[in-house]
C-alpha cells in the first residue's frame, strides 16, 4: 500500500520541484504530471540492448527499482506497523539503497565505455562517503532511541518528542541533509539535468539505457529521492504518523506524509535554484564534512547518555 | 670388555688412520673412514646402553672414564662423522676433477680426519682435565693441515690465523688447567685434575684460586668452541677447510670444546656458586650473538655465513649453561647433536655448491634451485632448520632454552638473546633465499656450470642427515633417556 | 741445598724469566730474540732443577731434563732453522706498537699479573708460590708479544713465551701436573711449534714473505 | 571416540596420507589424488569441528613426541569453530587444486607440503599446551612458507615475498613465544590448564598480552606487521591463497581469543581497546589499499586486512563489554566477530579461488589487463559476483549480516561507561561505516572493471573457461556463501558455546530461527526475509513492465560514441582511473606517488608525442615504519663487517683486552 503511494507521487514530486524551479526561474514549467507524461511515452517505445553489453546491464534497472520498492514497503512512512519488521532496519534500508546504486554502476562500467566508467567511478566515490556518512548517522540516532529498528527510533521520537532538539539529533540531521543530496544526485553534488561530459555522475552511468530501461531507471530516481525524503520527515518530524492501523490514523498519515514531503521537496528545489555544481574534487570535502558532523552526532550521543 | 669398549672409539680411527697411511687413500680404502665413523658411533651407542644401565665405566688406569654426558658426546662425533665421512669420498672425488686435490691430498686428509675423530673421541672420554686439555690442543695441531689442505694463500691464512688464536686460547686454559691443579692440591681430598673427583670435593677448593681459573678456562676453551673474544678463527677456518672438515670442525669439535666448559662449568658452581660461570657464560653467550648478528647482516661469503652461524649457536648453547636448569641443560645437549647434524649438512652441501658453481660468493649464486634441486632443497631445509623452524630439534632445543631462561632470573637476557637469534634467521634466509630461489640464472658464474646431479652417497648424507635431525625433533625415542641422565651429571643430581 | 741457598736460586731462575721476556719485548733482532728466548728455556730448567734438588726428587729432575732439550735445545733450534729460510728481509720484528710503549705496557702488565696472583700467593705462602706473578707476567707479555709484534716468527716467539709462563706456574705452585699430562702438554707445544713452522714455510711461498700484515684476504669488510 | 575425536583423527591422517601418496605417485595422477585427500581431510575436519562446537570435547596427550616438552591436544568448542572453518576451505582448495595444480605446481614437494599445511592449521586450534602450540604455529609458518614459494622460478618477486614472510612470520612467532613462555614461567606449567589456573600480576598479564597480541596479530594481517600479507598472498599459488587467506589469518584471532580470553581470562578494559584501535585502524588502512590496488590478488589480499581489522573490533569490543560486565553485550560482539570469521572464509576462498581461475585463464592478475571475462568465462564471473557482493556488505551478502551484528553491538556501546569507550566506540562505528562503504567502491571496481566491460588485453580476450574441478571448487565456496547470507542464525548456537570458552558462560546474545533476534536488546533482522522481498519485488518490477505489452525482444545498438565511431578498449576506464577519484580523496591518507614523463614533439613545446603515466600507491606504513628498521639493519650489518678486518693482531687483541678486562675485574671484586 506504502509502495504504491510512493511509486504513484514519486514523479509528481520531481514534476513539482521541476515546476517550482521553472518558475523562480521565471519559466512557466511543464506541469506537475509531466513526469508521469514521460514515463508513459518511454515504456511504450521499443528496448534496446547496446553491443557489448550483458544481464548485468539488463538486470540493473530491475535491481535499483526493486530495493526502492522494498524499502518503501518496509520503511515506516504512513504508519509506524511496518509490513516486513524484520527487514525495516535502519542498516538494512541504506543498504537496500546503496545496492541499488551499486547495480548502476556495474551497468555504467558493463557498457565498456568512458562514459559508463567515469560514471561509474564517480558515483562510486561519492557512495563510499555517502553511505559511511549514513551509518554513523543511523547511529547517532539509534543510540537513545536503543535500537536501529525504523519503527522503534520514529515511534520513540514521538513519545519524546524533546530528543529531537539534543545536539546529537541535529547534527545527525544536517548531516542526512547533505548525503541525501548527494544520493539522490542534486545540486550541488550532481545535476540531474546535465549532460556535460566532465560534470555528469549519474547521467553518464544511465547514458546507454533507453526505453522502457531508462523508464524503470527515472522512476527509481524519483522514488529514491521520495524515500529519502519521506525518511527524513518522519525521522526527525515523525508527527502524524500512524501508530494505529485504523483507517482515519491512515489517511491522516498519507496526508501528513504528502504534505511533509512535497514541503521538504520545495525547499530543496529552491534551494537548488540559488546553487551552482560544485567541482566533483570539491565533493569529497562537502561529504567529508558531513561525515564529521555525523560522528560527531554519535560522539555527542555517547557523551551525552 | 667394557675397557676395551670404552678405548674402541680412540683405538679405531687411530687403526683406520694406519691404514690409509700404509695403504693410501684409493678406491678399496675411500670406504674405511666411513666404516670407522660407523663404528665408532655403534661403539658410542653401546656404551650409551652401558652407562644407563650400570653407571660410568673406566678404562687405562683411569684415564679414561665414561659417563652418559660422555657417551652422548661420542653419539655426536660419531653421527656427524659418518655423515662427513659418507660425503668424503664424493668431495674428494670432485676435488681431484676439479685439480684441487690429488692421491697424496686425499690420503693425507684422510689420515687426519681419523686422527682428529680420535682426538675428539679422547677429549669427551678423558677422565682427566688436563688430558681434556691435551685433547683438544691435539684437534687444533691435526686440522691445522686439513684447514690448508688447499695451500692457497687463503688456506695459508686461515691455517696461521686459526692455529695462532686457537694456541693462544688454549694456552691460557692450560693457565686454568694449572691453577686449579693448584687449587685442588690445597683440599683435603688431593683430587688431582681428576673430573669426577674435583666436582666432589669441590666444596674445599679456594674460591679465589677457583675464580680465576674458571675465567681462564672459560675464555680459553671458549676459543675452541668459537666463543667471543677469542672467536675470529672460525669463519676464517671454517670457511676455507673441505666441505667435510668444515663439517666436523663446525658440527663437534665446537660442541667437544664446549663440552669442556661444560665439565669446568660443574666444578665452578659447586665451588663458588652458579654466579660467577654464569656471569662469564652469559656475557659471552650475549656477545657471540651480537657478534654473529653483525657479521651476519651484511654476509658476501655463504661458507663464512655459516660459520657465523655456528658462533650464534655456540652463543645459544652457551646461554642454555648459564641457564643451567635441568631443562636448560637437557636443551643444550639436544641442540648440540641437531646443530651438528644440521650444520655438518649445510657444510657438506656449501662444499658441493662450491664445487658446481666456482664462487662462494653470495652474489655469485643465483637461482640454484632451478638446476641443483636436491642440493637446493637439503641447504634450505638445513637453513631452516638452523634457524629453528619445526621439525628440526634445533626448534625443540631453542624452545627449551628459552622456556627455562624465561623461568630463571636470566628472563632479559634470554629475551635479548632471542631477538638477535631473529635478526640471525633475517639475515639467514635473506642470503639462502637469494642463493636459492629465482628463475635459472642466465649469465655470471653461477650459471656457467653444467647440471652436474648430485652423487648418490652425498646426496644420501645430506639427507639423511636432515631426516636425523627432523626425526630427533619430532621424538626424542631412547635418546630421551640418556639426555636424562647426562642432564643429572651436569646438575650434580640423581637421575 | 739449604732453604736460604733454595730461595736464592729461585728468584734467580725466576728473575732471568722475567727479565728475558722484557728483552724479547725491547730488542728487534730475531736472531738476538731466539736467543735470549733460548736462555729463558734454560732458565725455566733452572728452576725446574732448583725445585727437583729441593724435593729430592727423580721425577722432578727428568721433567727438568725434559725442558732443558726441549725449551732450550729443540725450540731454539727449530726457531733458528726457520729464521735461517727466512733470509735478510725478514730479521727484524715490526712492532705496532713501538719499543717505549711496549716496555710501559709490560710494566703495567706485570703490576695486573701481581695483583692478580695475590689469591694465589694467599692459598699457600711459600717462597716459591711468591714468584708466581713472575710466572703470570711472562703469560701476559707473551700473549702481548702475539698481539703487537707482526713477523710471523715474532708470533711464534709470544706463544712461547706464554707457554714458558704457564709452565713457570706449574713448577711454583704445584711441582707440575703429573707426567703424562706434561708429556702430552710437551707434545702439543712441540708439534704446534712444527706445524707453524711449515706454514710459515709455505706462507713464505705463497705471499713472499711472513708478514703477517699480508695476511688480509680473509675478511668481512 | 566420539564424532570431533573420530574426525580430527581421520583428518589427520587422511592429509598425512596425502603427503605420502604425493611423494610415492607419478606426476599425472598425483594433484587429482592429493586434492581429494585435502578435501576429505577438509571434510573429517568439518565434521569434527561442527562436533566440538556442539559440545563434544577431546583431549589427548602424546607425551613421546617434541622432545623436552610432549605434545597435548584437546578440543574445544573454540578450537573447533576455527577447525571447521578451516576444514571448510580445505575442501574447496583440495577440490579447486586438483586440476589447478597441473600447471606447474604439480611437483612432489609442493604437492605433498599441501596436505600437511591444512593438517598443521587443523592442530593449531586443537594444541592444549605451550610447546605444543608453539610446534604447531611454526609448522604452519613452515609449511605456508614452502607453498608460497611455489612458484619461485616463474617470478622473481615470489622470492622477494618468501623473505618478507619468512622474516615476520619469524618476528610473530618470536612475539608469541616470549608472551607465552613469560606466561608459563609464571605459571609454573606448559599446559594450557595451568596457565588457565595462574594467578598472574596485572603487569605480567598485560606484557603477556600484549606480547602474543603483536604476534597474533601479524599472523591476522593487522597493522602495522601486516607487511608480508599483501606480498605472500598474491605470490601464492591461487588455492594456497585461498587457505591462507581465508583459513590461516583467522588463527591469528582463534590465538587473541584463546590467550587474551580463556587463559588469560579476560583482563582489563586497555587491552581490548588496544585491540579495537588496531583493528580499527588495519580495517580503514587495509580497504583503503586493497581500492587503490590493481592487481586482483594484492587487493584481495589487503581486503583480507580489512576483514580481520573488523573482526578484532568486534573482538576488542566483546573484551570491553566483557570487561565492564555487560555480557550480553559481549556476547552479541563476540558472535558478530566469530560470524565475520566465517563469513570471511566463505567468500575471500571463493573470491580466491575465481582470482585462481582468473589467473589460469587469462595468465594475469592485473586489472588494467583484465576484463570481458563474463563471455569466455561465465562460471567464473559468477562465482567472483557473488563473492564480490558478499565482501561488500550489501544486502542480501554474507558480510552485510555481519557487520549488522557488529554495528548493533557498537551502537549499544553506551552502556559501558568511561571515556574511552565514548571515545571508541563512535571512532569504532565511524570505522566500519567508513569500511563498509570503500569495501563497496573496492568489490564494485574489481568485479566491474576486471569481469565486465571490454577486455584489455589479447589474454583478456582469448580467456577460456576453466576445467570442472576448479568450478566444482567455486560453487561449494559459493553455496557456502549464499546459505551463510540467508540463514546465518544456523550457526548462533555454535558460537555462543564458543562465546562461553573465551569469556567464561556469556548469555546467549542472538537468537532466532529464520530472524535474527538480539536478545536483552531490540534488533531483528531477516536476512532471508529481506533477500525474499529483494525477489518478491524484481518479479513485480518485471511484471509491470512486461504487463503494457512492451515488445519483449532486444534491438542490438551501436554504443554511444559520441560519433567518433567503435570505442576501443583502450578508452575504457581501467581499475587505475576508476580508483583514482578515491585516490584523490585520500591523498594524504595513500600518498600515491605519482611519475608523468611527457614526450614533447621536436617543433613545439606545445604538441606531445607521447605521456607516460605511471603511479604507484606504496604502502604507507611500509615506508615510515619499516624502511627505518632496513635502513638501520643495513648500516649495522656494514658497520659490523669491520669487527672481522682479517687482522689477527686485532682478532688475538680482542682476547687479550678481554683478559685483561677480566683480570681487572676480578682484582676489582675480590
Amino acid at each position: 500500500m506504502q509502495a504504491l503511494l510512493v511509486v504513484a507521487v514519486a514523479p509528481l514530486l520531481v514534476g513539482l520541484m521541476r515546476q517550482i524551479r521553472a518558475r523562480l526561474e521565471g519559466r512557466a514549467g511543464a506541469g506537475v504530471a509531466q513526469p508521469w507524461r514521460d514515463l508513459r511515452k518511454l515504456l511504450r517505445k521499443e528496448r534496446i540492448a547496446p553491443r557489448g553489453t550483458s544481464e548485468v546491464f539488463r538486470a540493473a534497472p530491475l535491481v535499483l527499482v526493486a530495493t526502492t520498492l522494498v524499502v518503501a514497503v518496509v520503511a515506516p512512512f504512513v504508519t509506524t506497523a511496518s509490513a516486513i519488521d524484520p527487514v525495516a532496519d535502519l542498516f538494512a534500508v541504506v543498504a537496500l539503497l546503496a545496492l541499488g546504486t551499486v547495480a548502476l554502476a556495474l551497468a555504467g562500467l558493463d557498457t565498456g565505455t568512458a562514459f559508463g566508467g567515469m560514471g561509474a567511478s564517480r558515483e562510486m566515490t561519492i557512495i563510499a562517503l555517502v553511505e559511511p556518512t549514513m551509518l554513523v548517522a543511523i547511529v547517532a540516532l539509534s543510540v537513545r532511541a536503543g535500537s536501529t529498528n525504523l519503527a522503534t527510533i520514529v515511534s520513540s521520537t514521538l513519545h519524546d518528542p524533546a530528543r529531537l532538539v539534543s545536539p546529537a539529533s541535529l547534527l545527525a540531521a544536517a548531516a542526512l541533509v547533505v548525503v541525501i543530496v548527494a544520493e539522490t544526485g542534486r545540486l550541488p553534488v550532481d545535476n540531474p539535468s546535465t549532460h556535460l561530459e566532465l560534470s555528469m555522475v549519474h547521467e553518464a552511468m544511465v547514458l546507454e539505457y533507453a526505453g522502457p530501461d531508462l523508464a524503470l531507471i527515472e522512476l527509481a530516481s524519483a522514488m529514491r529521492l521520495t524515500v529519502f525524503l519521506g525518511l527524513l520527515a518522519n525521522l526527525f518530524l515523525p508527527w502524524g504518523i500512524a501508530t494505529t492501523a485504523t483507517p482515519l490514523a491512515l489517511l491522516l498519515g498519507v496526508l501528513a506524509l504528502l504534505v511533509k514531503i512535497a514541503l521538504l521537496g520545495a525547499v530543496l528545489a529552491a534551494g537548488e535554484v540559488f546553487l551552482a555544481k560544485l567541482r566533483l574534487f570539491r565533493v569529497p570535502e562537502l561529504l567529508a564534512g558531513s561525515f564529521v558532523l555525523a560522528l560527531l552526532a554519535v560522539a555527542a550521543s555517547f557523551f551525552l547518555a | 670388555m667394557t675397557e676395551l669398549l670404552i678405548t674402541a672409539p680412540i683405538a679405531l680411527p687411530v687403526v683406520a688412520a694406519a691404514v690409509y697411511a700404509a695403504v693410501g687413500w684409493r678406491r678399496t680404502t675411500a670406504w674405511v673412514s666411513a666404516g670407522s665413523a660407523a663404528l665408532v658411533l655403534a661403539a658410542a651407542i653401546t656404551l650409551a646402553l652401558d652407562t644407563m644401565r650400570g653407571g660410568p665405566g673406566e678404562a687405562v688406569g683411569g684415564l679414561l672414564r665414561v659417563d652418559a654426558l660422555s657417551a652422548f658426546m661420542l653419539i655426536v662425533i660419531g653421527a656427524v662423522g659418518l655423515l662427513a665421512a659418507v660425503a668424503t669420498p664424493d668431495y674428494l672425488r670432485g676435488e681431484m676433477l676439479t685439480g684441487a686435490a690429488s692421491m697424496r691430498t686425499a690420503t693425507r686428509h684422510s689420515v687426519l680426519v681419523q686422527l682428529f675423530l680420535a682426538a675428539m673421541a679422547l677429549a669427551v672420554l678423558a677422565a682427566n682435565l688436563g688430558v681434556l686439555w691435551v685433547a683438544i690442543e691435539a684437534t687444533t695441531v691435526v686440522t691445522a693441515f686439513l684447514v690448508g689442505q688447499r695451500r692457497t694463500r687463503a688456506a695459508v691464512e686461515a691455517a696461521w690465523k686459526y692455529v695462532v688464536i686457537c694456541s693462544a686460547g688454549i694456552a691460557l686454559a692450560l693457565l686454568g688447567v694449572i691453577l686449579l691443579n693448584y687449587a685442588a692440591a690445597h683440599t683435603a681430598g688431593h683430587p688431582g685434575l681428576d673430573l669426577a673427583l674435583l666436582a666432589l670435593s669441590a666444596a674445599d677448593l679456594d674460591p679465589d684460586v677457583t675464580r680465576m681459573a674458571t675465567a681462564l678456562l672459560l675464555v680459553g676453551f671458549g676459543t675452541k668452541a668459537g666463543l667471543v673474544p677469542l672467536h675470529a678463527w672460525l669463519p676464517d677456518a671454517h670457511g676455507q677447510a673441505p666441505a667435510p672438515v668444515s663439517a666436523l670442525m663446525s658440527g663437534v669439535l665446537l660442541s667437544v670444546a664446549f663440552y669442556a666448559i661444560l665439565r669446568v662449568k660443574l666444578i665452578a658452581d659447586a665451588a663458588l656458586g652458579t654466579g660467577f660461570a654464569r656471569a662469564l657464560l652469559v656475557a659471552m653467550a650475549l656477545a657471540s650473538l651480537l657478534l654473529a648478528a653483525s657479521l651476519l647482516l651484511a654476509q658476501r661469503d655463504y661458507k663464512r655465513m655459516l660459520a657465523y652461524s655456528s658462533i650464534e649457536h655456540m652463543g645459544l648453547v652457551a646461554l642454555g649453561a648459564a641457564i643451567g636448569s635441568r631443562l636448560a641443560l637437557a636443551a643444550v645437549l639436544l641442540h648440540v647433536l641437531g646443530h651438528g647434524l644440521a650444520k655438518a649438512v649445510l657444510f657438506l652441501g656449501a662444499g658441493r655448491m662450491l664445487q658446481v658453481t666456482g664462487t662462494s660468493s653470495i652474489a655469485g649464486v643465483r637461482g640454484l634451485a632451478a638446476h641443483q634441486p636436491v642440493l637446493s632443497g637439503c641447504v634450505g631445509f638445513g637453513v631452516l632448520a638452523l634457524i629453528g623452524l619445526p621439525p628440526f630439534s634445533l626448534f625443540a632445543s631453542e624452545l627449551g632454552i628459552a622456556r627455562a631462561g624465561f623461568a630463571s632470573s636470566l628472563g632479559w637476557a634470554t629475551a635479548a638473546a632471542f631477538l638477535l637469534v631473529l635478526i640471525i634467521a633475517a639475515a639467514l634466509v635473506g642470503h639462502t633465499s637469494r642463493m636459492l630461489l629465482g628463475g635459472p640464472a642466465v649469465d655470471g658464474p653461477g650459471a656457467a656450470t653444467s647440471p652436474r646431479p648430485l652423487p648418490v652417497s652425498m646426496g644420501a648424507a645430506l639427507i639423511g642427515g636432515l631426516l636425523g635431525a627432523a626425526v630427533l625433533g619430532v621424538t626424542a625415542g631412547p635418546l630421551a633417556e640418556l639426555l636424562s641422565h647426562a642432564t643429572s651429571i651436569l646438575t650434580g643430581s640423581t637421575p | 741445598m739449604t732453604d736460604t741457598g733454595y730461595v736464592q736460586a729461585l728468584y734467580l731462575a725466576c728473575g732471568v724469566l722475567l727479565l728475558t721476556a722484557v728483552v724479547i719485548l725491547w730488542r728487534r733482532e730475531l736472531a738476538v730474540i731466539i736467543r735470549v728466548f733460548a736462555l729463558q728455556g734454560a732458565a725455566l730448567a733452572a728452576l725446574a732443577a732448583i725445585t727437583a734438588a729441593h724435593q729430592g726428587s727423580a721425577e722432578l729432575w727428568a721433567v727438568a731434563a725434559g725442558i732443558a732439550a726441549l725449551r732450550a735445545g729443540v725450540l731454539p733450534w727449530l726457531l733458528r732453522r726457520a729464521l735461517v729460510e727466512s733470509g735478510q728481509a725478514a730479521r727484524e720484528t715490526q712492532p705496532l706498537v713501538n719499543v717505549a710503549a711496549s716496555l710501559l705496557a709490560a710494566a703495567a702488565l706485570t703490576m695486573l699479573a701481581y695483583a692478580v696472583s695475590q689469591p694465589l700467593v694467599a692459598l699457600a705462602p711459600s717462597p716459591a708460590t711468591q714468584a708466581v706473578p713472575v710466572g703470570v707476567a711472562v703469560v701476559l707479555i707473551g700473549l702481548f708479544v702475539l698481539v703487537t709484534r707482526r713477523r710471523a716468527l715474532s708470533q711464534l716467539v709470544g706463544f712461547l713465551l706464554m707457554d714458558n709462563g704457564i709452565t713457570t706456574v706449574a713448577f711454583l705452585t704445584t711441582e707440575g701436573v703429573g707426567l703424562i699430562v706434561e708429556v702430552g702438554v710437551w707434545l702439543d707445544v712441540l708439534l704446534v711449534v712444527l706445524v707453524l713452522q711449515i706454514l710459515t714455510t709455505r706462507m713464505r711461498a705463497a705471499f713472499g714473505g711472513t708478514d703477517l700484515d699480508d695476511l688480509r684476504g680473509l675478511r668481512d669488510t | 571416540m566420539n564424532l570431533a575425536a573420530t574426525g580430527l583423527v581421520v583428518a589427520a591422517a587422511l592429509g598425512g596420507l596425502s603427503a605420502v601418496v604425493a611423494l610415492v605417485v607419478p606426476t599425472r595422477p598425483r594433484p587429482v589424488l592429493v586434492g581429494l585427500g585435502t578435501a576429505a581431510s577438509g571434510a573429517a575436519a568439518v565434521t569434527a569441528g561442527v562436533a566440538a562446537t556442539g559440545g563434544q570435547s577431546f583431549a589427548v596427550s602424546l607425551p613421546e613426541l617434541l622432545p623436552l616438552f610432549g605434545v597435548s591436544l584437546e578440543l574445544d568448542a573454540l578450537g573447533g569453530l576455527f577447525v571447521a572453518v578451516t576444514g571448510g576451505v580445505a575442501v574447496v582448495a583440495g577440490i579447486f587444486g586438483m586440476s589447478y595444480s597441473r600447471h606447474g605446481i604439480g611437483g612432489r614437494s609442493v604437492q605433498s607440503v599441501f596436505p600437511l599445511f591444512v593438517v598443521v592449521m587443523l592442530l593449531v586450534p586443537v594444541a592444549a599446551s605451550v610447546g605444543t602450540f608453539l610446534v604447531c604455529w611454526e609448522l604452519m609458518a613452515l609449511t605456508s612458507l614452502l607453498l608460497v614459494a611455489a612458484e619461485h622460478r616463474q617470478r622473481p618477486e615470489v622470492a622477494s615475498a618468501v623473505r618478507w614472510y619468512a622474516v615476520m612470520t619469524h618476528l610473530g612467532l618470536v612475539s608469541v613465544l616470549f608472551g607465552l613462555l613469560v606466561f608459563a614461567a609464571r605459571a609454573g606449567g606448559d599446559s594450557f590448564d595451568a596457565l588457565r589456573r595462574a594467578d598472574l600480576s596485572p603487569g605480567v598479564a598485560g606484557v603477556v598480552f600484549v606480547l602474543t597480541l603483536l604476534g597474533f596479530a601479524s599472523k591476522a594481517g593487522i597493522l602495522p606487521l601486516h607487511a608480508w600479507l599483501p606480498r605472500a598472498h598474491p605470490e601464492a599459488p591461487s588455492h594456497v591463497s585461498a587457505l591462507m587467506s581465508a583459513a590461516m589469518v583467522n588463527l591469528g584471532v582463534y590465538g587473541i581469543a584463546r590467550v587474551g580470553g580463556d587463559l588469560l581470562g579476560g583482563g582489563p578494559a586497555w587491552w581490548w581497546l588496544l585491540v579495537l584501535g588496531l583493528g580499527a585502524v588495519s580495517a580503514v588502512y587495509g580497504i583503503l589499499q586493497a581500492a587503490m590496488s590493481a592487481d586482483l590478488k594484492r587487493l584481495l589480499g589487503y581486503s583480507t586486512t580489512e576483514n580481520m581489522g573488523l573482526v578484532l573490533v568486534g573482538l576488542g569490543a566483546a573484551g570491553l563489554f566483557a570487561s565492564s560486565g555487560q555480557r550480553v553485550l559481549a556476547g552479541l560482539a563476540l558472535a558478530a566477530a566469530l560470524l565475520h570469521v566465517i563469513n570471511h572464509a566463505s567468500f575471500k576462498s571463493l573470491l580466491f579461488l575465481a582470482a585462481g581461475s582468473v589467473l589460469h585463464g587469462t595468465g594475469t592478475r592485473d586489472l588494467d589487463a583484465l576484463g570481458g571475462l563474463r563471455r569466455g568465462m561465465p562460471v567464473t564471473t559468477a562465482a567472483f559476483g557473488v563473492g564480490a557482493l558478499a565482501a561488500s556488505a550489501l544486502p542480501p551478502g554474507t558480510a552485510f549480516v555481519s557487520e549488522w551484528l557488529l554495528l548493533q553491538a557498537l551502537v549499544h556501546g553506551v552502556a559501558v561507561p568511561g571515556l574511552a569507550t565514548a571515545i571508541v566506540m563512535p571512532v569504532a562505528v565511524a570505522v566500519v561505516a567508513l569500511t563498509a562503504g570503500l569495501a563497496v567502491a573496492t568489490f564494485v571496481k574489481a568485479f566491474g572493471v576486471g569481469f565486465l566491460a571490454k577486455p584489455r588485453s589479447a589474454g583478456a580476450q582469448q580467456a577460456t573457461e576453466s576445467p570442472a574441478t576448479m568450478l566444482v571448487g567455486m560453487a561449494f565456496a559459493g553455496a557456502a556463501c549464499v546459505v551463510l547470507a540467508l540463514e546465518p542464525a544456523m550457526v548462533l548456537p555454535a558460537l555462543a558455546r564458543v562465546g562461553g570458552v573465551v569469556f567464561g558462560s556469556l548469555e546467549s546474545a542472538v537468537g532466532g530461527e529464520v530472524t535474527l533476534r538480539l536478545e536483552g536488546v531490540a534488533g531483528v533482522l531477516s536476512p532471508l526475509l529481506l533477500a525474499l522481498a529483494l525477489l518478491a519485488a524484481v518479479v513485480v518490477t518485471v511484471a509491470a513492465v512486461r504487463a503494457p505489452g512492451v515488445r519483449a525482444a532486444r534491438r542490438e545498438a551501436r554504443l554511444w560514441d559520441c560519433g567518433g565511431g567503435p570505442m576501443s578498449a583502450r578508452m575504457e576506464y581501467t581499475a587505475t582511473s576508476f580508483a583514482e577519484p578515491l585516490q584523490r580523496v585520500f591523498d594524504d591518507v595513500v600518498q600515491p606517488e605519482l611519475d608523468v614523463d611527457v614526450d614533447h614533439h621536436e617543433e613545439s613545446a606545445y604538441l606531445v608525442r607521447a605521456v607516460e603515466y605511471r603511479r604507484r600507491v606504496a604502502d604507507r606504513v611500509e615506508r615510515r615504519l619499516y624502511e627505518p628498521v632496513l635502513a638501520v639493519a643495513w648500516r649495522w650489518g656494514e658497520a659490523g663487517r669491520g669487527l672481522a678486518n682479517g687482522s689477527v693482531h686485532r682478532y688475538l687483541g680482542y682476547g687479550f683486552y678481554t683478559l685483561c678486562g677480566l683480570l681487572i675485574v676480578l682484582v676489582v671484586l675480590r
